[in-house]
């Protein structure tokens, strides 16, 4: 099964992930409303009952939500008196905006290539087969047009043993959003405000990730802000207005 | 018809792909430039508009193909359907390729927003496209096969229109843009 | 030529097998009559002798094909091997019957760690490789053809180059199917 067919049970979307993905791309889909998490979850469990990896699989997989985390967390920022996008340059809906000129462009040329193809098809061409007595390829007429090299290159190749796969990665006990959104629940409620730096502390990488895909929940659902007054500066999360 | 004339004709009339110039004079053991000659005088012999067969230069050599005249009439002869139309997301990917070549699955993917699995099968399976090697990152590289330019009429890859034909206009871009710009003026008021 | 001589001609080019009168008029939505008169007109464009396709009629109908004039290009042009780059998958599959030889499918297959049908389908079809024998299991045996050893230039099947240049670890004493099955035992496990 490809990625494609990856199936979604999500609150505003049921069906194929690459549906849901045209969906967005096509803005029928918002995706400030797509927990992509859930998305997430969903292929991870798909690859655990299916109990093998397949790179090319989930090298598209991780491209495309990568690409959707990234461009939904933009979105997600805030924005000061509602004039964020003016006052920066708008990179995030930039970026969206040139995936979709690129989109378009393509998809003008579908348009063409389909009329040009509806054109074509007046001009039949003759695929009989060839008479016998020219059915037959002559030995002699042959001359050298390959390199052994090729094919010596080829077997030399099949010798390579693989690799050990190392599954240690995917072995690690997985980081749930729940759990870390309750840990910042705790850590609201406790105290008010932290820093996110205090709410990841110790953490590894993934961990740090989830968090932070945590906090934008968060900010969505109005339970959290945050400030943070320079670049890379610390960020320092409060309570929002719905608790 | 000079006796180079006929053979020519009858290589063309044979040939289930189209002919390169440098084959045909290989095959007719002459110079090109008789070739040429030769197919300027078929040229003649087969004008558009005149003939229910005419000469084609497609895919980098020459073709006989029958005039659209004769497509309704062919159509009931042979029970072979005609080529199927190609779906939106087959011609988005097809046209990726075609511009882009050598392109890779994931590079289609990005561009389209979608994975393009089924598609790129198809174009694959109906000989339109074929691979040509990986990247740098082990991911197949696709590029168009010879029907593509066969079958959408194409003397050779550079004769497709400049892909910037196909760009938004500018007002296209600016509404684009106002509308992105709503919906993130929208979530940052919400 | 008026229109419905172009159809008829078009026809003619189009179908592998002759005619008939009947079939003719059925296509071109026209009675026998017509169409015997559009014929006739065709035959003054493809009188013997003086093109490189003719107008014949046998017992089955109507049919175009070549003039004997042609015979010996179209042999040149036509029954020439075709060369086109090997694939990844067929050079593998290729080289793994070259330097094994005989090697029978389901080999190819287990080191490869795919299925094989289609490349080898193709290798066989280009007269590159061919059958000899089954192995003791009853599997087909594919050895080298004799056009292999021309299209590669290769005097003998001992002058096959050396793999070990593009052997990733040479140190490695077995020998070499013995080695290319483990190596792909281990990727299908892998």
């Amino acid at each position: 099964m490809s990625v494609a067919e990856l199936d979604l049970d999500l609150e505003v979307f049921q069906g194929p992930f690459d549906l849901m993905l045209t969906l967005v791309l096509r803005e029928e889909v918002d995706l400030l409303e797509v927990e992509l998490a859930d998305v997430v979850v969903a292929y991870v469990d798909h690859l655990e009952r299916k109990g093998e990896l397949d790179l090319e699989a989930a090298t598209e997989f991780l491209v495309l939500i990568a690409a959707l985390l990234e461009l939904k967390s933009r979105l997600m920022l805030p924005g000061e008196e509602g004039d964020a996008l003016d006052l920066e340059p708008g990179e995030a809906a930039e970026e969206l905006l040139a995936r979709m000129l690129e989109y378009r462009r393509y998809s003008g040329v579908a348009a063409f290539l389909r009329e040009r193809l509806e054109a074509e098809q007046g001009f039949r061409y003759r695929s009989a087969p060839l008479p016998p007595h020219l059915r037959r390829v002559s030995v002699d007429l042959a001359e050298p047009s390959y390199d052994a090299d090729q094919l010596a290159e080829a077997v030399g190749g099949l010798l390579r043993m693989p690799p050990k796969l190392d599954l240690g990665h995917l072995a690690r006990p997985r980081v749930s959003l729940e759990s870390r959104l309750e840990h910042m629940r705790s850590l609201l409620s406790s105290r008010g405000s932290f820093t996110f730096d205090e709410a990841v502390r110790g953490a590894d990488r993934l961990t740090e990730a989830v968090t932070l895909f945590a906090l934008l929940e968060l900010h969505k659902a109005g339970e959290a802000r945050w400030s943070q007054s320079e670049a890379f500066g610390p960020i320092t999360v409060t309570m929002g207005e719905n608790e | 018809m000079n006796e180079l004339a006929r053979v020519v004709e009858a290589l063309l009339f044979l040939s289930p792909e189209p002919v390169s110039l440098e084959r045909l004079a290989d095959a007719a053991e002459t110079s090109e430039g008789e070739v040429l000659e030769a197919l300027q005088r078929l040229r003649e012999h087969y004008a558009e508009g005149f003939r229910g067969v005419v000469l084609r230069e497609v895919a980098g050599g020459f073709s006989l193909a029958t005039d659209p005249v004769a497509e309704r009439a062919a159509r009931r002869l042979l029970s072979k359907p005609r080529t199927p139309p190609l779906t939106q997301a087959q011609a988005e990917c097809l046209g990726i390729v075609a511009y882009l070549q050598p392109a890779s699955r994931p590079e289609i993917a990005r561009i389209r927003g979608v994975s393009s699995e089924s598609a790129v099968g198809t174009l694959l399976e109906r000989g339109l496209i074929e691979e040509s090697g990986r990247s740098r990152f082990g991911a197949v590289l696709y590029r168009t096969a010879e029907l593509f330019q066969k079958l959408f009429g194409l003397e050779a890859l550079d004769t497709l229109p400049d892909v910037a034909r196909f760009d938004p206009t500018p007002e296209d871009e600016r509404e684009l843009r106002d509308r992105l710009l709503k919906a993130g003026e929208a979530r940052a008021e919400s």
